[in-house]
């Protein structure tokens, strides 16, 4: 039974008030047409986990989708804030539940090792821990024999992955090329159910040649949808940069409340097909072939 | 964007650079995170100048990349060239990092205080923030793991570096005095590079203290674009080291060919 | 090495390999161990047979692998012709299995319990043995992390099953009972397949609890050759259901045919 | 400065009464030429740390080198016990400290990730942790808001770890080919100093032109030792599998002490270069070209 799909249906898969997780590193390899997808089928109350992320957190903000964002940190670097993010949390639409990167991977990890909690000297001596006081999700320990202090990261359940890949075979089979070098194992390792979107279906006999470059096993990743360049407007090294032109007009536009809804429309959410997307932004595909 | 320095044949930019370099010990291993063009410049001089071993993984990634230029993120592949190792971030750096095995990282806030903490999470109430920042990132983590951490910034006034910090996203020296080390962190912030001068740490307390100032910086200018008390050294401040010709060369020429560091200013 | 089947057309290292393999239901996600030929046949014969989904990982290392042949050493490369992923023992294995997504595993021991326990470590006092084993490697990992344990032996006899193991060195069901539940351990031991018979394991107590009989093989000959109380159950044993001819077949010619599985006897 | 250097040097620069992990897996990927050195060079009270081993072991507790062995299982599968281990270890001449495979990697991990301790379930309800109820190295804990039992890992210091991989070049950069698949990173990630025997070095252009295969960066690997077929008689995937003939040539000759002595000193120790081992167990060494 394949587990290739369209990222219309692959989105559709995806019930409202999930908790999703998102791949890439900020302008890096991120999901964005699984992404687009979600903000096109107008799904609400999501809450994203997303460990250091910028274009598909504010994308999913700006279509109202978002109930909570559990982050170590979003922006366009040195591009700018995300905006729609930034006034979504000002304005209180939007609640941030604050951890530092290493903080989010050990609950991450907890999850997925089903361990109570994993140890990190991550946030120690900062003011993340006191925001997670009354919840616990993290919380400062003191090692007894030691007395050395320590934080304890509490499970973090994730109900889907979202991440974006090279290359998938029907099985779900799933590579990074030439290797995986951001964080995504962490997300897809303490997620229900993984979505890859891919840059191609590849036949099961490319894995079986390179068995060493397989990032995901079969058993780890639920469903393929092909999506070439379906990482822009950021990266999927070494097939393409992330581009910084659509990172500059989205954001200048977003300056003015009318001006980004006619942008986020005509630009992100109006094109009916990704290739459409692709189209309007003025992307050759040719590059990821 | 960048200004010249009042007598020295470079401008600011290149004067934090060159600075940022010499501070980089033959056995620095670095990394980098975001929005981090001065260290990376900096790394890369220093390489190609006193410390031939230093070691770089650009993005966290990369080992020993030698980019031809440097992009608009330092966060991206554009950096990469010329790597030995690409390596993976939660099961090679992580490690790496954790044990201190890299030993140098550089990072910058929207606030700074007087210790070395920094914050890069909102401008006002945390539960109702006049601007809401980026967020930590991996300060939070990196400040209690890397024994060397250095400060930079190009905005030396009294928003950047003040008393007290609306959230303190990143630990420098924490409390002062021997915070760090009752929490059971290596090392600590050594240097904060300005645009206006250069400042180490008082030994007992933490705090930072004049170290150099900048060609035409006088210590009242400091001080007045500062919202903490600076500690003085006793005697004379020196003035910040002239980046020679040659390091100025090879900066233009080799490191950062296209000015990305101006991106900071 | 090994006996016919009394009335089966196989023998009985044929036997325990089909009874393995039936056990396998096609949501498998298995890998093995050391010296683990029954298994390794039994996933392999599964998947061409009734669980075409079935994952193996080969060593914990090779998934989906799909050797010409078994060799002598089942934590070898030798078994890792045609696999689809060559995964890392640090980053994904032990991934996979802490958090069971890998869920099946089988081990032996040169002891076993009624609770379906192991000790691979010492015969006789831990301090003084009279013999001292490899010791437990994965299985006290494992027994606790993956939810469906299966347990073989070749070597069905009152030395092998115990009343007392000298050492405990895997868990199976613990102390019986709710003890694996109380610990926050998932599943447990799902069946022991041996030359005599196949044990489950009782719901309440999770004790040995004779599941069907090899042909010629008698209850009491069980009970004689175990050195446990063995759990009867309500009604009459059943036979061990008998291979197939394609079973056999495939066995043979394809999954084991240089017969790597009599290593075990 | 050059980290490459002879096997006769790198074995001199480990101390007596060092604490020393041995990398590979079983009959897979050990470092057998720099222990061959190590025995010939009568090294006195080390402390092993061997997750999953064998011959390695036997070695050097045959050659009286051995204090104490920290290990999960020392054996040779299927082709029988470890002889010289199962005898000292009866006798009472080398101490042997048990833990499971992931308690021990638990432990490993503790120390490089400066944590006082790593959790795990491993070891539950086994009689493995009542071992080290005096000492605390391993310890059953209880989560206070959970209830749920999980095992606390204490550090376990490594003065140096030997591994054994395909290439590296003189700067230390290290690869294992295709990749490393077991868990020698563990230990190096542990360890003070790393000792890395290498089929062969390389020109670290090698390095750059595919950085996605690099094991091991420079600043993780201090020594680099050349031996080709380093592994034998163990295996070294995917260049040459392990002898059988050897294993069980040497479990035969153990029968006897005398025997054993003979084989031992004509086998192993007595031939003076590595090549010359390999002479005399005739291996060819063609295969890791």
């Amino acid at each position: 039974m394949s587990k290739v799909t369209t990222l219309e249906e692959a989105a559709a898969s995806i019930p409202d008030g999930s908790t999703v997780a998102i791949g890439g590193l900020s302008m890096n390899s991120a999901p964005m047409a699984l992404v687009r997808e979600l903000v096109r089928q107008q799904k609400k109350d999501l809450d994203l986990v997303a460990i250091v992320s910028g274009m598909a957190v504010d994308w999913l903000v700006a279509g109202g989708c978002v109930r909570r964002v559990l982050a170590g940190l979003v922006s366009f670097e040195g591009l700018g804030l995300a905006p729609n993010f930034r006034a979504a949390v000002q304005s209180g639409q939007v609640a941030i539940e604050e951890y530092s990167e290493h903080l989010l991977i050990c609950r991450l990890q907890a999850q997925s090792y089903n361990l109570p909690f994993m140890p990190t000297k991550a946030g120690l001596g900062t003011d993340v821990l006191g925001l997670h006081a009354e919840s616990g999700a993290v919380r400062e320990e003191k090692d007894g024999p030691t007395g050395e202090h320590y934080v304890a990261c509490t499970r973090l359940p994730v109900d889907v992955a979202l991440v974006h890949a090279h290359e998938a075979d029907e099985r779900g089979n799933t590579r990074v090329n030439p290797k995986l070098v951001w964080m995504d194992n962490e997300i897809v390792n303490a997620a229900t159910r993984t979505v890859a979107s891919v840059e191609r279906v590849v036949d099961t006999a490319a894995f079986t040649a390179e068995p060493e470059r397989t990032t995901y096993p079969r058993f780890m990743i639920d469903t393929v949808a092909p999506a070439p360049m379906g990482a822009y407007p950021c990266s999927s090294f070494p097939d393409y940069g992330h581009d910084s032109g659509f990172f500059t007009e989205y954001s200048q536009a977003a300056r003015d409340r009318e001006t980004f809804t006619q942008f986020f429309q005509e630009r992100v959410l109006g094109p009916e097909t990704w290739e459409d997307f692709l189209a309007v932004n003025s992307v050759a595909t040719g590059a990821s072939a | 964007m960048s200004t010249p320095v009042l007598g020295y044949d470079c401008t600011i930019d290149e004067l934090m650079v060159v600075t940022f370099s010499r501070a980089m010990a033959n056995d620095t291993r670095a990394f980098n995170g975001a929005v981090s063009f001065i260290p990376v410049c900096g790394y890369l001089l220093a390489r190609r100048t006193h410390a031939p071993e230093l070691v770089w993984g650009a993005s966290s990634i990369a080992v020993d990349a030698d980019p031809d230029e440097i992009g608009d993120s330092t966060l991206s592949d554009s950096l990469w060239g010329g790597a030995s190792m690409l390596s993976n971030s939660p099961f090679d750096f992580w490690s790496y990092a954790q044990g201190a095995r890299y030993n140098t990282f550089a990072f910058r806030g929207a606030q700074m205080d007087a210790y070395g903490n920094v914050n890069n999470t909102v401008i006002g109430p945390y539960n109702a923030p006049k601007v809401r920042l980026p967020g930590g990132g991996g300060m939070a983590d990196l400040g209690a793991m890397i024994p060397r951490i250095y400060l930079w910034s190009s905005t030396h006034d009294p928003r950047t570096f003040v008393d007290q910090l609306h959230f303190r996203s990143g630990i420098g020296w924490g409390d002062g005095g021997d915070h760090r080390e009752r929490m059971g962190m290596p090392g600590g912030p050594q240097l904060c590079i300005t645009n206006l001068c250069v400042f180490d740490f008082e030994p007992s307390s933490k705090r930072m203290r004049l170290a150099s100032l900048h060609p035409g910086v006088t210590a009242e200018q400091v001080q007045d674009a500062t919202g903490f008390e600076v500690v003085m050294p006793d005697g004379d401040v020196p003035t910040t080291a002239e980046p020679t010709a040659e390091e100025l060369h090879i900066l233009r020429t080799e490191v950062d060919p296209t000015s990305a560091r101006l991106r900071e200013f």
